[in-house]
């Protein structure tokens, strides 16, 4: 069998992916492993729980509105830490750089690498550089790995019946953005990435209330992660359409596009599952920092499987995770 | 929500026997499945869906055409609905080739312009909503490095076939909204059967639903329009001509059907320069589909997905068998993704 | 098939050109199809507007239904 | 300015691209940062030394005389945590894979990991995966990231004129291997990369006497690796040309290729300067262990700056840090 | 290294004179570079390098040539030396194309066979040990997608050309020993000056340059072979005969050099099909060298690299200007990496 | 120029390839330039055989260094 790029996107068949690439007895160091796919790995040393994640970052274009990849790379990486509870400490940089690359452009990463890192406290310790050959890669890539300290840890599978699903903000910002400029889509500056560093905002909110559960919508954007968290929880969730926050732009260039903005990702954005009587508290708290000034409790945990959302007219579908990256259409 | 609510009260009101509907048009589809409105339909009223997603009825011949000019070197400019609808020897996506997702025929034309060196090929699918904008393109006189495959369809004819046959126990149809945006609806005045135009938003298909079933009771049939903010009797006039200038209908097969008179759109003559099955000597073979893929069934609206054995088994929507399977708004595929686990 | 999206005719340019608003997003189409002013709405398909819309109509979805849905009913 | 390819290539023209690249204020979090350009990081954490690294590695063929890489890519990792006196505990991995990848290939290439990891008693405990489509990378990407944890930091800047520099094995075989491979010459299974975890191997010596400095000879070789030591260090070495171990089977291929070995990757030594009283015992304790059976005293240090060799017949030369890959040469 | 050491004793008890000898070998100056010789000589015995490296003698038209060869699409095979060389825009390394490095001739003629749809190019430098190679590869019917730019020289044209100059005060010749080991030395006995044949090991060298001091100590001149287990006086004769009867002698220019009567080597008129410049019609242009750059100089044993303005500052290894920092056996290049330090 | 290393004749094949030993080390090399056999040692520069080595000259170059120097020094 060969590797197709639905393999990489998301979803059940990534997870075929994934059974190959986890097939290692060595996959835990006495916390939480390889075998969860969760947002990172816990490592218990010395009485401290070490959170510890890595992402790979690809994105075209490379500097988009709202952001670039070097402030996606550290993002994504501070972001999987704090999923876990994690307040990030660390984190290297491996990048691969095609020959011919623009050392200006190489400066603008690194400078909004740090302007990210600023934004939560962490720093860049270490990292390598490897130059590929004109032909042999098409545009950078950069891999972060993070090591983060957790007082608790949060896993994505904590989600309990009556829980209030809240997500930190507007959704598909980011995956709307990408998708448009690589499209060919001139939507110019009218829509922005909600890539950001979320440390500080789950800081606020894990002080004020019982997060159950936490994730961040990132490839395969909600539908994908609100789905991951319901299997592995082994609950349902209902989805609220009308409750869904969503940017008025990004809804019209998600129907101009044909794309479900459920579906796209997003790289500021947290989903979490949290105590009914603490939700309002968690809400307020999210509300109040400006990454999560959009915040909604948009449904609830129940007994049962699957992910169904109430349609505004009553209704009642499925939200399923999505199989490959969505593709504009016409019809 | 309160509008939609009291045309579903009114709805769920009139109702009071078997009807079944159906609708040609994917984007009906899509609509129907994203608002879940199936669930909140009378129980005896059911809506099926007719030959009308252009991905679902473009025959397999027709992919294959458009990697053959992939093969050639040709940039094959597309909608990124037909990227994964596998032809004989795979997909548009899964071709290597230089295969580029465009907004519609005149950004395809865009990059014959900016790439003068190189062909250009625009894959040209749609129903009548969609082919006069690519007849406006062709007027504009593109470059001569620019070409299209036309691979268009006509709402009525097959409309007509699908009657003659009889099969379905239909009681009307929900005419498909932005195909009569151009075309007006006079020309489906003729179809002995209850016939709405509706538009897209979920009221809108609500208060289609209402006017066939009030057409039903009352044991009439005539072409009520739901969607008058959008269509008028005679369409858009100017697109129509437009059209009719640079295509002319002829005989074609459709995926699941027999060819079918007068159904396709191929450029006249005059225009042979931007045919590109003249271009290239392209020609479109006939594929036999899959034997147990009942898609023809499914779209003649005489059989369900589920009324399939390959369906959620050997079918799904990562390996796709049948067309239905493959387009976003296929019936199986959506019937696969929103329906399956109600079973 | 045929997904189509209402828009406000913000510009004219070129003759065939228009900038239209989506809601909170501008973007150019063609205007080859349609004969249609400043201030208009039209509907959009493939970056080509196929229709005009009237004003209040493009603006006001809700209520229209209420009016058709109603008028229906008066029937 | 554009990245070539000689920026990646180690040596004085990495260091430019180095200097762009590690352009940050948050560049260490509190002990050796990204400005050492060592290894690896450490980070205090609760009284402890967290030993953190990263590399990409990239490797053409992937399977090779000797390894694959999969060993490559968690030895590489392994052994950039020992060289710093970490003992590895877990790794992430980041796989960017193209379109088209054999699932047979990639399960290979997990196990031989699973293998590698077992060897020290380490975990790869997170990952992440991109699958790229065709014509945008030719091959897989892996990175591995590594936490380990240190008793005692060694750095690769601690050589003190008198230490005896010794390296723990054969030089070159790695990167005659791999780039015989490269260039179509078919040594069939005759030259085999020294790829391996040499965590218990550096265990081993730490625990019997005082290593001053340590470094992995990889990217430009061992001239690359006592170069960078003996300047980070601020001393002179020098080497002795007949005490450096090589391969015979090393030596001629070299020779047919015309490139010199000291200049390419190893994957499975290193060199290390030690207090010259411990000398004779460290390399006793390497040779006991089977990736140390070759090791050897090859110079010392010496007051003052450049690395030179005293030639077999009496002269002497620098050995300077090559620039770029090497290039197979007929004259 | 007892050897070693006794014939060092034996140059140091020979030298009471200044000495100034020249190698007309790259594989010599890598090899004295290597060993650290010039650190163990008597410090008035001094070695300088002429024109015996092919990369540093290929003039920048050359080179040009080969990026035109990429232009065309043809996959060009070369010998790694030759990678980093710079044109007049950039190398073959930094051309993007399909340029394959190979162990010799004989590997391009294999990727020629195995891709028949594509053109393959060999560019073929090299002096008298490596012309036979590529000869009898001619020789065994290459296939026609196969062709060479031959840029060989022959060494006995320069040396005459040197002497000629007389500007170098040279008191005798390190000869190219694998040279001399295909050609044989007899065509140098037409020189009247001392000169020895030596190989490549420190000995050789060692014991070359004893033979040369004797022979200058006596006041003769002649050729000695220090280098028998390889070296005879009438060479390989078959694989002399092989070369010539694929090659001819013509008039080239060297860089550094002006053109030199009979110093390079062309195919004859019967491998025209093998010819790269006629099969393809590219031209080797002269071109102009920087004007600071003494590499000419250099090359012709006049002037030291350190000599230069532009050495250390303006060209380095990383950014050379000239040839002789471009090459590993370059003269600058090597001074650069194993003598700039000393200064 | 000129790299060249010595190496030994193992098996020759089809008339013009050899396999020789250059030192724990085997490769095919071209032997269109030499006549030679199985035992002999030959001089290889870019894939051919570019001259015949006698067979002590090839094992033993030290030796030969030493009777070289002496030779000359008794002269
Ligand atoms: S489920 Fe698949 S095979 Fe069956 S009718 Fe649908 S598309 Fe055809
Ligand atoms: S240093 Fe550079 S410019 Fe000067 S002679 Fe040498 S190659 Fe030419
Ligand atoms: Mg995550
Ligand atoms: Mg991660
Ligand atoms: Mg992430
Ligand atoms: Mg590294
Ligand atoms: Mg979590
Ligand atoms: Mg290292
Ligand atoms: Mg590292
Ligand atoms: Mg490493
Ligand atoms: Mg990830
Ligand atoms: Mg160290």
């Amino acid at each position: 069998m060969k590797v197709n790029l639905m393999h990489g996107a998301g979803g059940e068949v990534m997870g075929e992916l994934l059974r190959v690439i986890t097939n290692l007895r060595h996959n835990n160091a006495g916390g939480i492993g390889l075998e969860s796919l969760d947002d990172g790995a816990v490592i218990p040393l010395n009485g401290q729980n070490i959170v510890f994640t890595t992402d790979n970052h690809v994105v075209s274009p490379i500097f988009f509105p709202g952001g670039d990849i070097g402030r996606i790379a550290v993002c994504g990486t501070i972001n999987d830490l704090a999923m876990m509870g994690g307040r990030p400490v660390a984190l290297s940089c491996g990048m691969v750089i095609p020959e011919g690359f623009d050392v200006a452009d190489l400066e603008r990463i690194v400078a909004s690498m740090d302007a990210a890192l600023d934004e939560c406290g962490a720093s860049l310790v270490t990292g390598d550089t490897k130059v590929l050959e004109r032909g042999a890669l098409d545009a950078i890539i950069i891999n972060t790995a993070g090591i983060g300290v957790a007082e608790r840890v949060v896993r994505d599978n904590g989600l309990v019946p009556g829980d209030a699903i809240i997500v930190s903000g507007t959704i598909g910002d980011h995956g709307i953005a990408i998708m448009a400029h690589r499209e060919g889509f001139d939507f110019g500056g009218q829509i922005h990435s909600d890539v950001a560093p979320l440390w500080t905002l789950v800081e606020g909110a894990l002080a004020t209330g019982d997060i159950h559960a936490m994730k961040d919508p990132t490839r395969g954007g909600f539908a994908n992660a609100i789905n991951e968290m319901a299997k592995k929880s082994r609950v349902g969730v209902v989805i609220e359409e009308e409750a869904l926050p969503f940017r008025k732009s990004v809804q019209s260039a998600a129907g101009m596009l044909g794309i479900d903005p459920l579906e796209v990702a997003n790289e500021g954005k947290v989903v979490m599952g949290v105590a009914p009587d603490d939700a309002e508290a968690i809400l307020a708290a999210l509300r109040s920092h400006p990454y999560g000034r959009d915040a909604a409790i948009v449904g609830e945990v129940i007994e049962g499987s699957h992910v169904t959302m109430r349609t505004a007219i009553g209704g009642e579908r499925f939200i399923e995770p999505p199989i490959g990256d969505p593709v504009p259409r016409v019809c | 929500m309160a509008v939609g609510k009291e045309i579903l009260d009114t709805l769920h009101s009139l109702v009071d026997q078997e009807i079944t509907l159906m609708h040609i048009c994917g984007t009906h589809e899509a609509a129907i499945a994203r608002a879940g409105l199936r669930s909140v339909l009378p129980s005896n009223l059911k809506i099926v869906m007719g030959p009308g997603c252009p991905v679902c009825i473009t025959p397999q011949g027709e992919i294959d055409a458009a990697l053959d000019l992939v093969e050639k070197g040709c940039i094959v400019a597309t909608y990124g609905d037909l990227l994964r609808v596998p032809g004989s020897k795979g997909s548009l996506e899964s071709s290597g080739g230089d295969v580029r997702v465009v907004q519609g025929v005149h950004k395809a034309v865009e990059i014959a312009r900016n790439e003068p060196g190189r062909d250009v090929v625009f894959i040209s699918v749609g129903f009548e909503t969609t082919a006069p904008t690519v007849a406006a393109a062709i007027l504009a006189n593109p470059p001569e490095n620019f070409s299209i495959l036309s691979c268009h369809r006509l709402v009525p004819p097959a409309m007509a076939w699908l009657l003659e046959q009889g099969e379905a126990s239909l009681q009307g149809f929900i005419l498909p909204g932005h195909v009569c945006t151009v075309m007006g609806y006079e020309e489906y005045e003729r179809f002995p059967v209850p016939q709405v135009v509706a538009g897209f938003e979920p009221e809108d298909i609500l208060l289609g639903l209402v006017m066939a079933v009030q057409q039903i009771r009352e044991g009439v049939h005539r072409v009520d329009n739901a969607y008058p903010r959008a269509v008028s009797r005679e369409g858009n006039v100017k697109a129509k001509r437009l059209m009719y200038e640079v295509f002319e209908p002829f005989d074609v097969e459709w995926r699941g059907f027999p060819v079918i008179p007068k159904s396709g759109l191929r450029l006249k003559p005059e225009f042979a320069g931007y045919d590109a099955q003249e271009k290239y000597g392209i020609e479109i073979r006939h594929v036999d589909k899959h034997s147990a893929c009942i898609c023809d069934k499914v779209l003649r609206g005489v059989a369900r997905p589920s009324d399939c054995r390959l369906f959620g088994k050997v079918c799904t929507p990562r390996t796709p068998v049948g067309p239905c399977m493959v387009s976003h708004e296929g019936a199986c595929k959506i019937w696969h993704l929103y329906e399956s686990k109600r079973a | 098939m045929c997904i189509a999206m209402p828009a406000e005719v913000l510009e004219i340019k070129d003759g065939n050109i228009g900038v239209v608003d989506f809601g909170d997003l501008k973007q150019e189409v063609r205007l080859d199809l349609v004969d249609v002013s400043v201030g208009e709405f039209v509907l959009v398909h493939v970056g080509f507007a196929i229709q005009r819309l009237s004003r209040e109509e493009g603006l006001e979805t809700r209520e229209v239904f209420r009016q058709v849905h109603a008028a229906m009913m008066e029937e």
